[in-house]
Parts: structure tokens; C-alpha cells; sequence
């Protein structure tokens, strides 16, 4: 008559689902102090995610647009012809790794070094007439740590008579990078861990706060479900305005901020692009959500057991 | 509908024995007292009825299955059978009146028109239909208790559990609250009730089981509430 | 000891009338029942007396003072002076009984002698010595009932309020307890209890106030709990 | 007789005082699981923050570090003898901002031309014997905002016949540096009041749990403080456990990233001094111990109106 396994097995109607989500946003309503407390406390932990991961995000930017300027120079035997220098370019652009190739003549190198040295001017006037420097073809490698492998394919070759690239700097480079990654993905991974916790035991607080609640709603015949979604609705609701909150301050804030840096510094590789920072702020709903609906989920967990 | 045999209940770690060796049948239909002294077991022998706790010795028998070995999913399911006032009421004290009775319809799952048709009608069996947008914190003692009474019939269980119903009370109030349990009785409702009033009991010539110190020390058909006063 | 003055008190928003034009002496000493229907305003009335209330309308004096005018401050002190057996007991649900009846001693700065001294003894007082290092919830009804005798006992107040102290005893349990409020009052504590106890009212001889939604409809020196059955 | 303006002011015994620390240590044991939230809040709170402060202090150092290699390089008109470098010396090293002078001959810098480009050394030969590189002053100068101050009162001076300094640079770098500065406080000013809010939230959902008993303590007649001081204790209790945790963790990571990162980047500028460290623990510790006590403090407030 009572308790058949048939009936423990009923889904809930429809109505019941109405109702859970009702219950849910009064809760809110009627915790007012407590929701807000919650709310902010997930914004805030998410708000705090969103401006690490926008920084790491414009750190690795940068280092790839300062590897970005990073190239090998292979100095050739002698100048090319049209022919000679088509079938080389080729030939290296052919190079797994190898982003663009530019050929320089004998007279654009002693044009540039004089650039480069304008306090020296007095001794490029003496080389004029006699310039002794190489031609060279300048190498752009898309990851500073494929240079070493591209330096190392391109000395073998013919027509290349030496090849040079700033071995130090691109080796502090790549570490520099390796770390800042590293580092980067480690302490996102440790605030998402600590988003992850304080906002779990926020919602635990609060379920906590109603434990009594809870234990008379079984005692009147509540079924577990029944009881655990409008917790779980109301921190899915929680977490999701929390995450909403945060994603548009952060996309506002960063707009801003992206503006404002143009001005004062406008050679700065920012990441001006939309879609990371959509990307960014979804995560951060998403992450709100999931994390009001699981950490509610666990919390309540505990306080069924009666 | 309801049996116990050989039930014990020990709370540990004080070891305080509430029940022992309790061998109980009740009918279908029946309307029965329990009374005893304070401490005597009242309570938890109703808590073993509901699951609100289980016996430490012994099986419990309701509703034709051994609730001894319901599973964690089943026990809401016998619940809902069983209509219950708490001694301590037991209200949601965020809820307002009408919705703290509403409750017991919304665990079954009831159709918003049968929970808008039965929960006002309770209500003024009770008496307090006028306070229904009130909460519980705002009503007086007794007015709670009818509440509670409220809440334990509404969805017309086949069992009702009073657990000192009429303790906040007045005599009239009182009365018209065990007249109201009579009349479900009437209608094939099994009522167990928990009570020290002496009066009600003795002039309601029903069944009468006395408690002392966790064991059955009467057990009669048409009781009174004590032999010697 | 005691006053009223033309006291009403309305509860907002739902505009519930509680009490009205309530006019009320009692001397130092004096043992004083409350009775009434459900809902009549008892609880009402020994709120204004401890002021978890204060009146819509009218004076209260207590102990020589208008509490109405009490500042904030000025409250924990008066209600020091005032032990109450809460109709809903109000028991610390995350203490012990012993640690719940000590809290009483502890908001007077008693000395730690004293708390070891006089716990236990108001505990044997009322009967639960032994079930001193029990959470209140691993009571029945009645032994919380009793603890919160207790603990309002505990520091000697000049007046102590017991609302339905009884309600969830049985009538020996009942009785016992009557008996230690005689005797408390016997010492010179000034008792005021509400109750829906006929016998016990009956059996007193003692003043009995009768209240009706919110008028006092009798006031006898020597009353019984009501003229007519 | 009762509530007299005496009693209201009468203070709190000494052995009240050791009950209510008492009282806050029981709770804490009791309400395990909510004090360990409230305990990893706060921690989690502050590691962000110090972490965060540890990273502000770091780049603000390396900063500082670059700025300490720029120079301004003064070109001088003629070689000079012992006793007119000295004169000049002296001179410049009066200047305000002015760090460190060093003078290059014209052999040196010649020298050092060609270690800087190892590429052209034919250039060099050819030029080898017609030397027509200037003498020159290299003056480091203490902040990269003083540099163009420094460089036009170089350029006043007899002798020096022309100024040179990365005028592009120096600027870009002392933008950068007011940036990072900027940037760094605001990062800090926002998770210090996102921590502050955090942790304040979860005092108050502890407090706002157990609000029912608050008001059964009032009507037994416990004065405001008997209730207050408790759950002040607790929060600070809690918030100092928080704090000496943090420091603890934050302590031990520093040290061994800084160790970490010294074996790979050897010539990454750390900040690797102990008072930096001993500063930011000491901050973590109050703050921690001092929002946790503030927290609690306003939290129970609203529900001593009883
Ligand atoms: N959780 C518990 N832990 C320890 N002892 C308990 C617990 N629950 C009940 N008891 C004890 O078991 C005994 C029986 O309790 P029960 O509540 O059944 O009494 P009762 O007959 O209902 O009394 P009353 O008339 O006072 O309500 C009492 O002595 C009580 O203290
Ligand atoms: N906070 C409140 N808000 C609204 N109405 C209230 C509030 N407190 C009490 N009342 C109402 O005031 C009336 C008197 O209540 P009171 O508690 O004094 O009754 P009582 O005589 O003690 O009844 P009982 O015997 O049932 O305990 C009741 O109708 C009650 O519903
Ligand atoms: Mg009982
Ligand atoms: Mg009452």
C-alpha cells in the first residue's frame, strides 16, 4: 500500500516544477539580506577570476607580440638574382614553423645599420664606397621556441653562409613564456579553486542557516527532490546573477580600461579583441551557475538525512 | 494496520531506555490514547510509527510493510500516509499559515485547485481561517497547535498522529479539537493520540494504552485515564 | 509590584486586537491565574510584563518602574528580575540543559561556586538531575517543560511568569510543579501563571483573572477556572 | 529597583570575560563545519590578496630594476686628461637624480661597438685605425621620470658637445611605471574590499543562522555585550586563524617559488628581501583578525533589537 518501489520512482509532475521555482524566488525575496550576502560574495569571487584571467590573457598576448618581432637572419654568400631568391624563399618558407622571409640586400643592411647607429654616422661615412656587409634573408619563426630547430635547418643549406639569432634573448624568451603560462594557469586554477569554495560555503551557510526547515519538511512527507531543487534552483539563480553581474562590469570596466590605455600608451599589445572577452565573461556566468548549483546540491545534501 | 513486536528503543550514548519490549496491534478504524506520565515513551513510540526514528530491537509493522527496512527513498512515501501533530508543532516558521498547511497538499503533488479548495477548508474546521495570511510567529500558542492539526489532516491520511494536541488548550477549544478527531475517526481514519487529559479520556470511552518508564502497563478496551487517582 | 493602566495592545499590519483597556494591580507576593479560550491574550499580557512587547496604549509599571519608558539598555536588567517558563520553552537548542539553566545565572555575573552550587539543585527541583548533560533536544516535551522551570527559577527572581507550564505534564508531573510555584511564592516570589488546568485553578483558591479576546471579564480572589462548565 | 542608569553602565566582570572567550571557542568546536567555512573564506580571501599584493610589489621592483639600467649617454668634444674628467665628474654628480658617472674613451667605445654587433666586424677593421667614435659621460640617473631634467642640464655644460638618451623608451617606461603603479593600487584597493565584503558576508550568514537564539538569550535577560562579545571573539578568532594561515602558506610558497624561479631565470629581478614578506604576513595576519572582528561586530547588531 505505502512505499512501493513504483512510487519512489515517480518523476515529478510538471505543476511541482512550477512550484519549485516559485519557491526559489521567494526565498530570495524573503532572505533578502542573506541572498544579497550570497550574491555578492559569488560576484565578487568571480569578479576577482574575470580581471586574473583578462590579465593572464594580455600577458601571453604580449609575449607572443614581443615573439612576434623575434626573427633569425641568415647571411648568404652573395647577392641573389630574381630566380635564386624565388627558389629559396620557397624553399624556407617550406620549414614547418617559419612565418614570413625577407630578403635584404647588401645596400638596405648598411641603410639600416646607419639607422640604428645615428650617433655613429662618421664611420658609415667611411664605409660608403666599400660596404663590406652581407646580404641576408630575415626569417620570422611563428613560436620563439621553434627558432633553435629553424636556425638549425637553415645553416644547413646552400647559398647560407652563417646564421644568427639573439640565442639569449630567445632563450630567456621562451622561459620567460613557459613561466608566465605556467604561473598564468596556475593561479587562475587556484582562484577558480577558491571562487569554487567561497561561494560553496556561502550556499552552505545558508542552507545551514535552515537546517531545522529542512528536517520538518521530510518529517511532513517531503521527498528529497522536493526539497533539494529550490535550493539548487536558487543557487543556480544566485550564482548565474552573480556571474551576469560580473561578466558586464568586467566587460564595461575593461572597454574602459583598453580606451584609456590606448591614450597613455598606445604602442601596449592589449587584447582589443570581443570575442576573448565573451569568452571570458560566459565562462564567468557559467562558472557562477554551475558552481551556485553544485555547491547548493552538496550543501543541502547533508540536511536530508533525517 | 500498525504492529509492533518485541520493539525497543535505547538512545545511546546516555543509554536512556524509551521503550521496551513493546508488542502492540492497532486496527484499522481504531481511535486510541496513549497516556503515562512524562517521559514514559509517548513520544517516540508515535516516532516509530512515522519513522521519525527506528526502534533499536524489534520490527514495526504500518500500513502492511516492515518499516524497519524501508529504504531512505521509501520513508517520504509512508509519511504522507500519516497525518501528524508534533507536541512541538513543528510549523515553518517563514511560512504563513495558509502555506504551512499547504504544504502537506504539495508534497503529494495536488492540483492547485484542490490545494485552493482544501487547505481553506481545514482551516475553518480549525477555526483560524482568518489568520491564514498570518505566520505562526504571530498566533498564540493554541492557535498553533490547531494549525499543526490543520496541516496533519489535510490530505486525508488513513492514519492521524496527535501528540498532546490539546496541551495549549482551553477545555472548550479542547474539546471541539478531539470532536474534530472523532469525526475523521467516524469516517474510517485511525487515530492515535497522546494526551494527559484526564477528562477527555475518561469520557471518550476508547482504547486506552498507559506507558510507564517505556513499558505497556494497561492496554484496554474502553479505558479511563488512570485506575487510582 | 504590578500595574496596568488602561493597557491595549493592537497587532499591526493584520490589526489584531490582543488586549484592551486592560486595568491590572498585583501586590508583591501574590500567586495570580490566567485563564482564558485560546487566543484570549494571556501571553500576551505577561509580554507586556517582561517587555518582549510594549503596549500600543497605556502604562505598565514593574517593580516601581514605567517599563514602557525603558530605555534599551535599561531592559536585560529588568528582565533579569523577571523569570519566565516560556509557553514554547525556548530552550537553547545547541546547549545542554545544564548549560541552559547556567545561562540564567551567567547574565547576573554569578560566581562559577554559585552556578556549580544552585544548577543542580533547581534541576533535582524539578525532577532532571540526571539528564543534565542532555541537549534539549533528546528531552520529551515535558522534561523541556520542566527545564525551563528551571531555568527560570534559577536566580531567585522576585516575580516569576509561567505560561502553561503544565501543558505538556501529566496531571501528577502537573501537580508537583504547582506545588514548587507554591512554595516558590510561599518564599515571597510574586507567581503569575496562565493556564488552561481546571483542576489545578479549581484546587488553588487562588486569584484567578479570566480573560475574553482581549477584556479581563473576571477577577476573583479566591476563583475557580470558570463559573459555568 | 530594577534597570537603574547605574546598573546599565555597570561593566563586565573579569570572569565574564573569560566566559565569553570560552563561549567563542565552543561555538567555533561546535559549529565545526560552519567555522570551517567561515576559517577558509577568510583565508582563501586574503591569499588572493597577498598573492596579489606579492605580485604588485614584485613588478613594481622590476620596473624599478630596468629604470636602474638607463643612462644618459653625454657625447664630449675632446678627450679629456685626468683633472678635467675629474672637474666634470664632480660637476654632474651634484646634479639632482644624478646616481652613478662613468667615463668612456674613445678606445673603449670603439670596443664595445663591436661586441655589440658581432656580425659586422669587417666594418670594424676597415674603420680600426681612423677611430671616429666620440668620447662620451654615461650618467645613470635614479628614476626614469628625472632622466629629461638631467639630460638638458648635461647639455648646458661646456664640454659636452651633444645629449643622448632613449628618449622613447625613457618616456614609454615612466608611463608604464605610473600605469603599474596605479593599476597595481587599484588591483589591491578592489580585492582588499572584495575580501573585506567576503569575508563580512560569511560572518553574517554565521550570525544571521543562529538569530533565533540570539533573541531566546535577550528574554532571559543577557545585556547586549553578554551576546556581542562572543561572536566578535569568534569572527576574530576565526578571521586571525584565517590570516596566520595564509601568512603561513603564502610564506612557504614565496620562498620556494622565488628559489624555483632563481634556478630558471637567474636574471628575473625578485623582490627576495624577508621584511617585504614580513610586512605583507603582518598586514594579512591584522586584516584578517581585525575584519573578522569587525565583521561580526556589525553582522550581530541588527539582530540584538529585541
Ligand atoms: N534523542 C534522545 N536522546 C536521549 N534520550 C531521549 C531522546 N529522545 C527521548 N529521550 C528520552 O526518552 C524518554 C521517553 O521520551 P518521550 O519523548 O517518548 O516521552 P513522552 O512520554 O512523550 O513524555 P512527555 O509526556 O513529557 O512528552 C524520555 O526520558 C526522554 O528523555
Ligand atoms: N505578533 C503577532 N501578530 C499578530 N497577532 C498576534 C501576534 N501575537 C499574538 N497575536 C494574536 O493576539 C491574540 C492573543 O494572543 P495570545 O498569545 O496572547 O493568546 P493566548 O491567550 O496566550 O492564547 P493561548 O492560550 O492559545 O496561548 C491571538 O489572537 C494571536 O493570534
Ligand atoms: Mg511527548
Ligand atoms: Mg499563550
Amino acid at each position: 500500500m505505502c512505499g512501493t518501489m513504483k512510487e519512489g520512482f515517480t518523476p515529478m509532475k510538471l505543476r511541482t516544477w512550477g512550484y519549485l521555482l516559485g519557491e526559489a524566488f521567494t526565498s530570495i525575496r524573503k532572505n533578502g539580506l542573506m541572498s544579497l550576502a550570497s550574491f555578492t560574495t559569488a560576484g565578487l569571487s568571480l569578479l576577482v577570476l574575470g580581471v586574473t584571467l583578462l590579465l593572464v590573457v594580455n600577458l601571453n598576448h604580449m609575449v607572443r607580440s614581443v615573439e612576434a618581432q623575434l626573427e633569425i637572419v641568415a647571411y648568404l654568400e652573395k647577392e641573389l638574382n630574381q630566380g635564386e631568391l624565388a627558389s629559396l624563399k620557397s624553399q624556407v618558407e617550406t620549414i614547418p614553423g617559419v612565418v614570413m622571409v625577407n630578403y635584404v640586400s647588401r645596400d638596405e643592411a648598411l641603410d639600416r645599420l646607419r639607422e640604428r647607429l645615428p650617433d655613429q654616422t662618421r664611420v658609415f661615412d667611411t664605409v660608403e664606397e666599400m660596404n663590406p656587409l652581407r646580404p641576408s634573408l630575415e626569417v620570422q619563426v611563428e613560436k620563439s621556441d621553434r627558432i633553435s630547430e629553424v636556425a638549425e635547418v637553415l645553416g644547413q643549406m646552400t647559398m647560407v653562409e652563417e646564421v644568427s639569432y639573439g640565442r639569449e634573448v630567445v632563450e630567456k624568451l621562451s622561459k620567460i613564456t613557459r613561466i608566465l603560462n605556467a604561473g598564468g594557469l596556475a593561479l587562475v586554477g587556484f582562484l577558480a579553486l577558491a571562487t569554487l569554495l567561497i561561494i560553496s560555503n556561502s550556499v552552505r551557510l545558508t542552507v545551514h542557516a535552515r537546517r531545522r526547515e529542512i528536517a520538518v519538511m521530510k518529517l511532513v512527507g517531503a521527498t528529497d527532490s522536493l526539497i533539494r531543487w529550490p535550493f539548487i534552483l536558487e543557487g543556480t539563480i544566485l550564482g548565474l546573477a552573480g556571474g551576469m553581474g560580473t561578466a558586464l562590469l568586467l566587460w564595461k570596466g575593461y572597454l574602459m580600461l583598453v580606451e584609456r590605455l590606448h591614450q597613455v600608451l598606445p604602442f601596449l599589445p592589449v587584447v582589443t579583441g570581443n570575442d576573448v572577452l565573451t569568452q571570458v565573461c560566459l565562462l564567468l556566468v557559467a562558472t557562477g551557475a554551475f558552481i551556485g548549483a553544485a555547491g547548493s546540491a552538496l550543501s543541502v545534501r547533508r540536511y536530508l538525512r533525517v | 494496520m500498525i504492529e509492533m513486536h518485541h520493539v525497543s528503543k535505547i538512545y545511546y550514548p546516555a543509554r536512556v531506555v524509551a521503550l521496551q519490549d513493546i508488542n502492540l496491534f492497532i486496527e484499522k478504524g481504531e481511535f486510541v490514547f496513549i497516556v503515562g506520565p512524562s517521559g514514559a515513551g509517548k513520544s517516540t513510540l508515535t516516532k516509530l510509527i512515522y519513522r521519525e526514528d527506528v526502534p533499536s530491537e524489534g520490527r514495526v509493522f504500518v500500513l502492511g510493510k516492515d518499516i524497519t527496512r524501508l529504504r531512505r527513498r521509501e520513508i517520504p512515501f509512508l509519511r504522507r500516509k500519516i497525518g501528524v501533530v508534533f507536541q512541538d508543532f513543528k510549523l515553518l516558521p517563514d511560512r504563513t499559515v495558509y502555506d504551512n498547511v499547504a504544504f502537506a497538499l504539495r508534497v503529494i503533488e495536488a492540483s492547485p485547485r484542490e490545494i485552493r479548495k482544501r487547505v481553506p477548508a481545514v482551516l475553518d474546521l480549525v477555526g483560524l481561517l482568518d489568520r491564514a495570511r498570518n505566520l505562526p510567529g504571530q498566533l498564540s500558542g493554541g492557535e498553533q497547535q490547531r494549525v499543526a492539526l490543520a496541516r496533519a489532516i489535510a490530505n486525508n491520511p488513513p492514519i492521524v498522529i496527535a501528540d498532546e494536541p490539546t496541551g495549549n488548550l482551553d477545555p472548550q477549544t479542547s474539546w471541539e479539537i478531539v470532536c474534530l478527531l472523532k469525526e475523521i475517526n467516524r469516517f474510517g481514519t485511525t487515530v492515535i493520540m497522546a494526551t494527559h487529559d484526564e477528562k477527555i479520556v475518561d469520557a471518550m470511552q476508547k482504547r486506552v494504552i498507559a506507558l510507564e518508564r517505556g513499558h505497556i502497563v494497561r492496554d484496554d478496551e474502553r479505558g479511563v485515564y488512570a485506575h487510582e487517582a
